[in-house]
């Protein structure tokens, strides 16, 4: 290419390679795609931008950069595989919601659970919202449906979950005797109602024993 | 010569006291070091040959000059001609041997040195500018595409959440108003009513912790605090005289009796 | 470049093809210089942002666009031969004066410099709206204040400076090398103050370090 220059002369076209180094330049620098005919009027009399062109867009295939027909104007552009680059992506960590985290321990405490059984047990009724965003985390999945009327789905803890909260298995989660050693069940069970943490435990397994 | 330099400066005095008057500047000069290296150019020698006492004897023939055209020199090039006859003086008479400043020599030489690098500053001002400058020879990117920034939220909780999310929702029924939480505590007024009603049968020493309430005996919390107040119970029955307390050495057993007669 | 970005897998850096491209697009599409710490952040875990800008100076070679270092960023340039086509695009700046254009060539190869050794430079005072207009282009910036009485602050050139004049680095000014050989570029006191500058020396010393 520099020995094509070195044939520019006054009079006569510059060498095709020189063009294309110009249509080049003017794509990189111009703010809005050109025309072939601004081109043709920007560059030395007797250029043939539409060739030049041609070379350039070959000459780009396949890079981070490509020549782009822009209706009936040329622009350069990043390629469109490498959008990702031009995105900066902020991770913004919250904590999940109070009535999330009460959906997903009767969940992980009670699975298989259906939405009637989350209900019941938090007292209030389970947004669709919450549902979808333990859903959406990967924390909890669909599990077989319930068959009681209506055959209900029911949902279960998945690998993400115990993998985020270092758990081998659902099983592993402490059970409400331990609950209460950690100081965090600081009431007794209700009284008259007579249930000891093993009691309760057992009656849960006795309602759910056909999934567990 | 002496004279001289005493008149200049009374004439930098003179300009300073003109200072709110109008003062002309040179025009076209950047200071007098730049005026200096104008009139070191007329010598056409390299700036390190330079004739410092020729230059200096220009200067003053130039400010002599102005004078004479009754042209008012800003201060600073008076200050620099001031400098000057002092340096030519310097240059012309016999070195004083008890003099400790700097020779003529070393001034001369100072002064050639800041020409000259004043010259070269030129010089590099110049071919800077004569660089190819961004948005007049060479260009930047004329359609920019900015980094967007996306913001991706994830949620998080703990294990302790979890658990204590879970520990609310079974705990949730004993919820009540809230009042002290004295479950585990065993009132002087609980332990009167009831050793009012055991101290008939207390004929015989009997040791206090057999009057613990049931169920206050193996919890330790309920234990300490039912045995306090029995135990203040107690002395109160025996202030008013109904009981008899006994310890038998430090940390023994404390028994009590009805007392005989109440 | 195909077959190579086959091989490509999310626990491998991409290959160094691959990388090339990213930087490519990266540097097109911005305007401003980008640091080799910037474009590693943007790019894949494990990329070598450095090696493929080499790579890319390279193929850019005589082109009509330029990859271009300005102090420890890169960016992409039209070539300066080519700007006889760009009077669509020249930006026309604010003409600066002879004192501001001095100060300017005294910052750059005296950095840094404190008001007064300009001053002692030009042989007359530099006003405060020249140093102010230098402070406005962003060619110049305060540097660290000298550890002498009175603690002034420096003033040293910016990455700006280095972008507009096509400098790599303050090194790369011209003629810096001859100034220093001939001794121009010390700081010398006027004989019989005895006010030696150690430290503007060795600070010089720092910013020019590899040119001596």
């Amino acid at each position: 290419m520099t020995d094509d220059t070195e044939e520019k002369s006054l009079f006569e076209a510059p060498p095709m390679a020189e063009q294309e180094r110009m249509v080049e330049a003017i794509l990189f620098a111009s703010a809005e795609p050109v025309t072939v005919a601004e081109l043709n009027g920007r560059m030395p009399h007797g250029c043939d931008a539409a060739e030049a062109l041609v070379m350039l867009r070959k000459r780009y295939d396949g890079r981070g950069v490509q020549v782009l027909k822009v209706g009936e104007a040329w622009a350069m552009r990043t390629a469109g595989d490498l959008g990702f680059l031009m995105q900066k992506e902020t991770v913004e960590t919250r904590k999940l919601s109070r009535a999330a985290i009460e959906t997903l321990a009767i969940i992980a405490y009670h699975q298989p659970a259906t939405r009637a059984e989350i209900e019941e047990i938090r007292g209030v009724s389970v947004s669709r919202g919450t549902v979808d965003q333990l859903l959406e985390l990967e924390w909890i999945r669909f599990g077989r449906r319930r068959m009681t009327p209506g055959r209900p789905v029911t949902y279960v803890v998945t690998q993400s979950f115990l993998d985020h909260f270092g758990l081998e298995s659902a099983r592993d989660l402490p059970g409400l005797k331990e609950l209460r050693a950690a100081g965090l069940l600081e009431n007794r069970p209700p009284p008259g109602t007579g249930l000891e943490d093993e009691e309760a435990q057992d009656e849960q397994d006795e309602l759910f024993e056909d999934e567990s | 010569m002496a004279d001289d330099v005493a008149q200049f400066e009374e004439d930098t005095v003179d300009a300073r006291l003109a200072a709110e008057a109008l003062i002309v500047d040179v025009d076209g000069y950047e200071g007098p070091l730049d005026l200096l290296l104008t009139m070191a150019r007329t010598q056409k020698v390299d700036l390190r040959k330079i004739s410092v006492l020729q230059l200096a004897e220009q200067y003053l023939a130039f400010v002599e000059e102005a004078k004479a055209l009754r042209l008012e020199l800003a201060a600073d090039y008076l200050v620099m001609a001031a400098w000057l006859a002092f340096l030519k003086s310097r240059l012309l008479l016999p070195p004083d041997p008890s003099d400790e400043g700097p020779s003529g020599e070393e001034l001369a030489a100072h002064l050639a040195f800041q020409l000259e690098r004043l010259e070269a500053m030129r010089k590099c001002a110049a071919q800077l500018m004569a660089r190819d400058q961004l948005g007049r020879d060479f260009f930047a990117r004329g359609i920019p595409e900015d980094v967007t920034r996306v913001r991706r939220v994830t949620y998080t909780a703990t294990l302790l959440d979890l658990m204590q999310g879970y520990a609310r929702i079974r705990t949730k029924d004993d919820f009540r108003p809230f009042v002290m939480d004295r479950e585990k505590v065993y009132t002087m007024e609980q332990a009167l009513d009831r050793m009012r009603g055991l101290i008939g049968f207390a004929g015989e020493w009997t040791t206090l912790s057999s009057y613990l309430p049931e169920g206050w005996e193996t919890d330790p919390v309920k234990r300490r605090s039912a045995t306090a107040a029995t135990f203040a119970a107690t002395l109160e029955l025996v202030k008013r005289g109904a009981l008899e307390l006994r310890q038998g050495e430090t940390f023994a057993p404390i028994e009590i009796r009805r007392k005989e007669g109440a």
